[in-house]
């Protein structure tokens, strides 16, 4: 066990995994001076260039090479500095990274981790400010993590690598500096999420930096004596359906908490699933989380059809 | 460097190769009629090939001179008219038109058809729907050569297509650059059919072109008339020796044309027929076998291998058409590990 | 009153804005010969190169131009062909036309329309075939409509050269041959749905090519008896809650059906927002629907704090 | 071309637009401290400009040469290193120090901070936090110009500033070719200050440069001594008369150097000191007073007009202290018109 920042526990997390590895690479802007933020420190001298590869400013050659990469035997983190940057690169991320195995048939895998930065950071105004999880959680293919505190971001980074799928990993800018301790060995499970603290009056569920405004939220609460509940998703996608549902049958209320803009976050996903399951009056219907295949069967297997609205309608009428 | 200086038997294998790519395209056409909306013409339900097709017949000369010099162990990206190139890498031919009839048995169990064609199994790692996206990948399929240089191959390279109207979006300057900054094993080739769907690539490109915004940024690179294959062949082995031997990417620039349409049902009513007229003239296949008359093989030897290629299609056209489609539960297969099964 | 495509719709309603509007240009691949789909049909002839431009595959700059014309002077409709090219453009589209007139304090402004075309269509599979409405919605700054009709293609297109907002416009691909009547005076108002059926059963709500699925469904549910209220939300940001929520006091019974993925599409947010309405033991709490401000006094008034979760929490518990 | 060449009141107002933004950036340096965490610095609450502030001492000799040839009708979009360029185009000096301060009186209300500095009543269309993000914003705004040709000034341009290390993204290469494809009156710098972040360009960088690149595309291309401001002047004279001229878009390639860290706050402990010792040797405001000296100004003079401008950014600054910060409501006017008041 040790204290160590949010930023250092991803370095160290690093460290271990790119020894353990030697297919893993690290690739980005100003990696080899350890990162602006420091979450690279040390990995250059430890590794070597042709490991912690310095690129250019070239956003999408970044995450495209990095699915290249990923096709041929390795196992890329991209480093975007900010989900702002990852703008420029949508296209290698949605359409190349994310669908690639599928499209293909299974003949290629991208277990690429793309780190792309989330938050509100001191006055940096609109272009280095913006929480876009909810875009990934969109996206068949993608698994999305956002983890609160270095032990996770520790755990997280390393289950990501291992996990074989491509990751939106979101970082917060604003909890680089935070400290906590870390313990190396413990393991994460992706889709798990925590339970921050314990309560039965109500259900907080949050993640990334606002997971602790939550938990100050819920001590202030308590200090009026309601108990909350505090769920930290960690993982956006697949979420931890389980953990909410329980902890919301036990507390009756729940509140979902997020930085990002709230229309259409990734907490209408959450309310809108909670919604359907205890409200028999309310459904959505939208193509299934797959791309969309070729063959005509396959096309249509995802799709919504009057066939399935009307089904749908029936079941809400109870008839 | 022309067709004249390479030897008969290797002339005649690349004139298969450009035969197989032909009559592939044909049979593809002639399977897509109706098989999309687009160019003001209605889908039907009776295409065997369905949704975008982008033809490459005209262009065989590049893919079959390029792809000559390459092994299993190089990779290779392509673009949304990719079928060339997949086969000239070495890909089975049934299995690709298995997969454009969306079958079960094709290359990517009908989940991708004509723009998603990919054989990882030769090093075709992929067709590319959007315009100019194969390019970064082969940047980190050359990079991760490097990098595992100790992994088997260290003399194996990247090789990538993509066409004229490609080389006005940003990712192409970027690989470009990322290419020669880093000195990967990498070969751009701009097949140059001078349409970009619907537009003349010429006055939507600045400049001297790819050879020029290549060189720009520090590539060694070539140009070359793309419907002579000898002139392709023998261009693109020098680059790809030097490329092998470490020195750094290069690009071949093929000039070529588009017999067809942008997209199969696209009857390219915009276009000057006199400019297809005289691109007929240059039929890549046309001048090989020619030359290869000339050279002294018989016409009905020359005639026989396009025969062959044509039996070889028709067989892959009637194994496909009798393939099984894939199971349905395949749309919900192969797309992610963690949270398979949860579409909701 | 004219019977045509919804192609040809557009084509008509760009060709009456452009003449009576020299400020208007059109710009994007292809456009010259009048689009891949004839929606830009007979408009360079019309009009000449310097307003209908062809312009080179270089997504990115189309965007990043368009915004450079709506600065100074121009309204700028932008074609991207298929949303899945527009992932090309997206810090363009996002960081740039959306953010502009705020971070610059109200000096810019942005009237440009964004054509994306969403959907399934036949057979292109996993990268032509994407409904990404929803990422658009998430973002503040941008109009975000669905026409699905020929009418509204008409009317909608009109409305959005004119609003003066950054507008994301999703028409989509298998209705570009949709027949249907249109009255070229009729107006649209951004912000309204149309109810496309009355019923006292059921609220279908939807949007684009799923309005046609959802009355064949209604059709279906007619024969037996069970009558369904369908509203085409036409506009998805801001879209019409006062016609859903009528709608839904009448029925009692609400579906929403739409062509995307469901898990973080909009349906998310439409199902959230009733469920937080109808059942006081749920709600959400994200940042306002607005880009981040440089000032400390702007960067905090849009965020969620401690003190927003805990005031939420003892709203829903009543105390 | 150089210094030697420019008259004496040409170069003495150069150097008095340069002594602005020296005396603009040491300002705003001293106010920032504390400001941001990165570079392993924590983030005090006591520093007047927060965020991300880039500096751009050490440069001042481009903006001021090039912008010297420009009007108000004429576009410019900057970087996020752009103080140099918005004063150098026109704005109040105050306006923008009070936007550093976040105040409701600075160019954008507190809304954008340094970052997003703009001036449109100046024709200054925007700083930029993405890089290379204003390269097409200014292909847009001189095609704008073209278009709208009889809308009064038929003349006028469009001028890009970006620098060295946004040459590598896609946007700047399709905006060369766009620019020249169109023939736009769009004049492109790149301000070399040979470092990107914390990474030297050059070994990021593959051929040529920037010059080169522009060339590749068909534009005409020049390299000056960016901290020479007469070099830049003459040059970007020539230059632009051509733009105004209708013959098309030019790059100028100034080659300059990076006094400060990245931000304000970083230290760049990666750099060797020795690289920032000699370029402190070529202060082009040192070079510039020194030519003001041998044509015949007196030291009390020159010293003069350094002191004017840090005097009018001294009053800038207290008056920007004492401003007022902008309403909170301002959080929530000037996002959009349809749907405004609609937040959640
Ligand atoms: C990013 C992107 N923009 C636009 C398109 C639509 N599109 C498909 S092919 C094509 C023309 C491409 O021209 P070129 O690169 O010369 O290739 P060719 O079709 O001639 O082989 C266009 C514009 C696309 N697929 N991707
Ligand atoms: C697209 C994008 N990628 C990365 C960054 C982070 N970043 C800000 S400035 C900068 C270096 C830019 O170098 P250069 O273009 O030479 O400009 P300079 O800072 O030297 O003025 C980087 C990488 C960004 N703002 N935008
Ligand atoms: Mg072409
Ligand atoms: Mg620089």
């Amino acid at each position: 066990m040790a204290v160590m920042t949010y930023a250092a526990a991803a370095a160290s997390a690093l460290n271990d995994a790119m020894r353990a590895d030697p297919a893993i690479v690290a690739l980005g802007e100003d990696l080899g001076r350890g990162g602006i933020f420091g979450q690279y420190a040390g990995l250059l001298a430890a590794f070597g260039p042709e490991r912690v590869i310095d690129t250019p400013i070239s956003e999408a050659t970044i995450v495209g090479a990095a699915v290249g990469m990923a096709l041929t035997g390795l196992k890329p983190v991209v480093e975007m500095r900010v989900i702002d940057f990852a703008l420029c690169a949508m296209d290698e991320i949605v359409n190349q990274a994310a669908k690639n195995r599928f499209m293909f048939g299974g003949q290629g895998r991208v277990p690429a981790v793309i780190r792309m930065p989330i938050g509100v950071w001191t006055s940096s105004a609109a272009q280095h400010s913006q929480s876009l999880e909810s875009w990934f959680a969109h996206v068949p293919g993608l698994v999305v993590l956002a983890p609160a505190t270095p032990q996770d971001n520790h755990a997280l980074l390393k289950a990501a690598i291992a996990c074989g799928d491509p990751v939106a990993y979101f970082e917060h800018k604003e909890l680089w500096p935070l400290q906590g301790e870390v313990d190396a060995d413990q393991r994460t499970e992706i889709g798990k999420a925590a339970i921050r603290r314990v309560g039965s009056d109500i259900t907080i569920v949050s993640w990334s930096k606002a997971v602790h405004w939550s938990l100050e939220a819920a001590e202030a609460l308590a200090a009026e004596g309601i108990q909350a509940e505090m769920i930290d998703l960690r993982t956006i996608w697949p979420w931890d359906r389980d953990a909410v549902f329980a902890s919301a049958a036990k507390t009756g209320h729940v509140l979902i908490a997020h930085e990002a803009v709230q229309a259409a976050g990734f907490g209408a996903e959450i309310a809108a699933t909670l919604a359907e399951a205890g409200n028999a009056k309310l459904a959505r219907l939208g193509a299934k989380r797959a791309p969309v295949g070729y063959a005509p069967n396959l096309e249509a297997a995802v799709r919504v059809t009057p066939a399935v609205i009307a089904a749908k309608a029936r079941a809400l009428l109870g008839r | 460097m022309s067709q004249s200086n390479i030897p008969l038997s290797h002339l005649r294998a690349l004139y298969a190769m450009m035969c197989r790519i032909r009559a592939f395209e044909d049979a593809a056409e002639i399977a897509s009629k109706g098989g999309v909306a687009a160019f003001g013409q209605a889908a039907g339900s009776t295409a065997h090939v369905r949704g975008p097709l982008h033809l490459s017949t005209g262009q065989e000369a590049v893919p079959a001179g390029v792809c000559a010099h390459l092994r299993p162990a190089d990779y290779m990206t392509s673009t949304h008219r990719g079928h060339g190139h997949t086969l000239a890498k070495g890909a089975d031919l049934a299995g690709m038109m298995h997969e454009l009839f969306g079958k079960a048995t094709g290359f990517c169990g009908g989940r991708g058809g004509s723009m998603h064609i990919a054989d990882f199994s030769v090093g075709m790692l992929g067709a590319n729907g959007v315009v100019a996206a194969g390019i970064p990948i082969a940047v980190g399929a050359a990079q991760s050569i490097k990098i595992r240089a100790s992994h088997g191959n260290p003399d194996a390279i990247a090789v990538t297509f993509f066409g004229d109207g490609a080389i006005n979006r940003g990712p192409f300057a970027e690989s470009l650059n990322w290419a020669a900054a880093f000195k990967l094993p990498l070969l751009f080739v701009c097949e140059d059919n001078q349409w970009s769907a619907t537009t003349k690539t010429g006055a939507m490109s600045a400049g001297e072109g790819a050879a020029a915004r290549a060189r720009a940024h520090g590539l060694v690179a070539e140009t070359v008339d793309g419907n002579d294959v000898g002139a392709v062949s023998e261009t693109a082995r020098a680059l790809i020796a030097d490329i092998r031997q470490g020195k750094g990417p290069a690009l071949l620039h093929a000039r070529t044309y588009r017999f067809k349409g942008h997209v199969s049902v696209d009857p390219a009513a915009y276009r000057d027929p006199k400019e297809l007229e005289a691109a007929l003239e240059h039929d890549p296949l046309v001048l090989a076998a020619r030359k290869l008359i000339q050279l002294g093989i018989n016409v009905a030897d020359v005639d026989s291998i396009m025969q062959a290629a044509r039996e070889e299609v028709a067989a892959a056209v009637a194994s496909a058409d009798g393939a099984a489609w894939p199971d349905d539960a395949a749309a919900f297969t192969e797309i992610q590990s963690m949270g398979a099964g949860q579409w909701l």
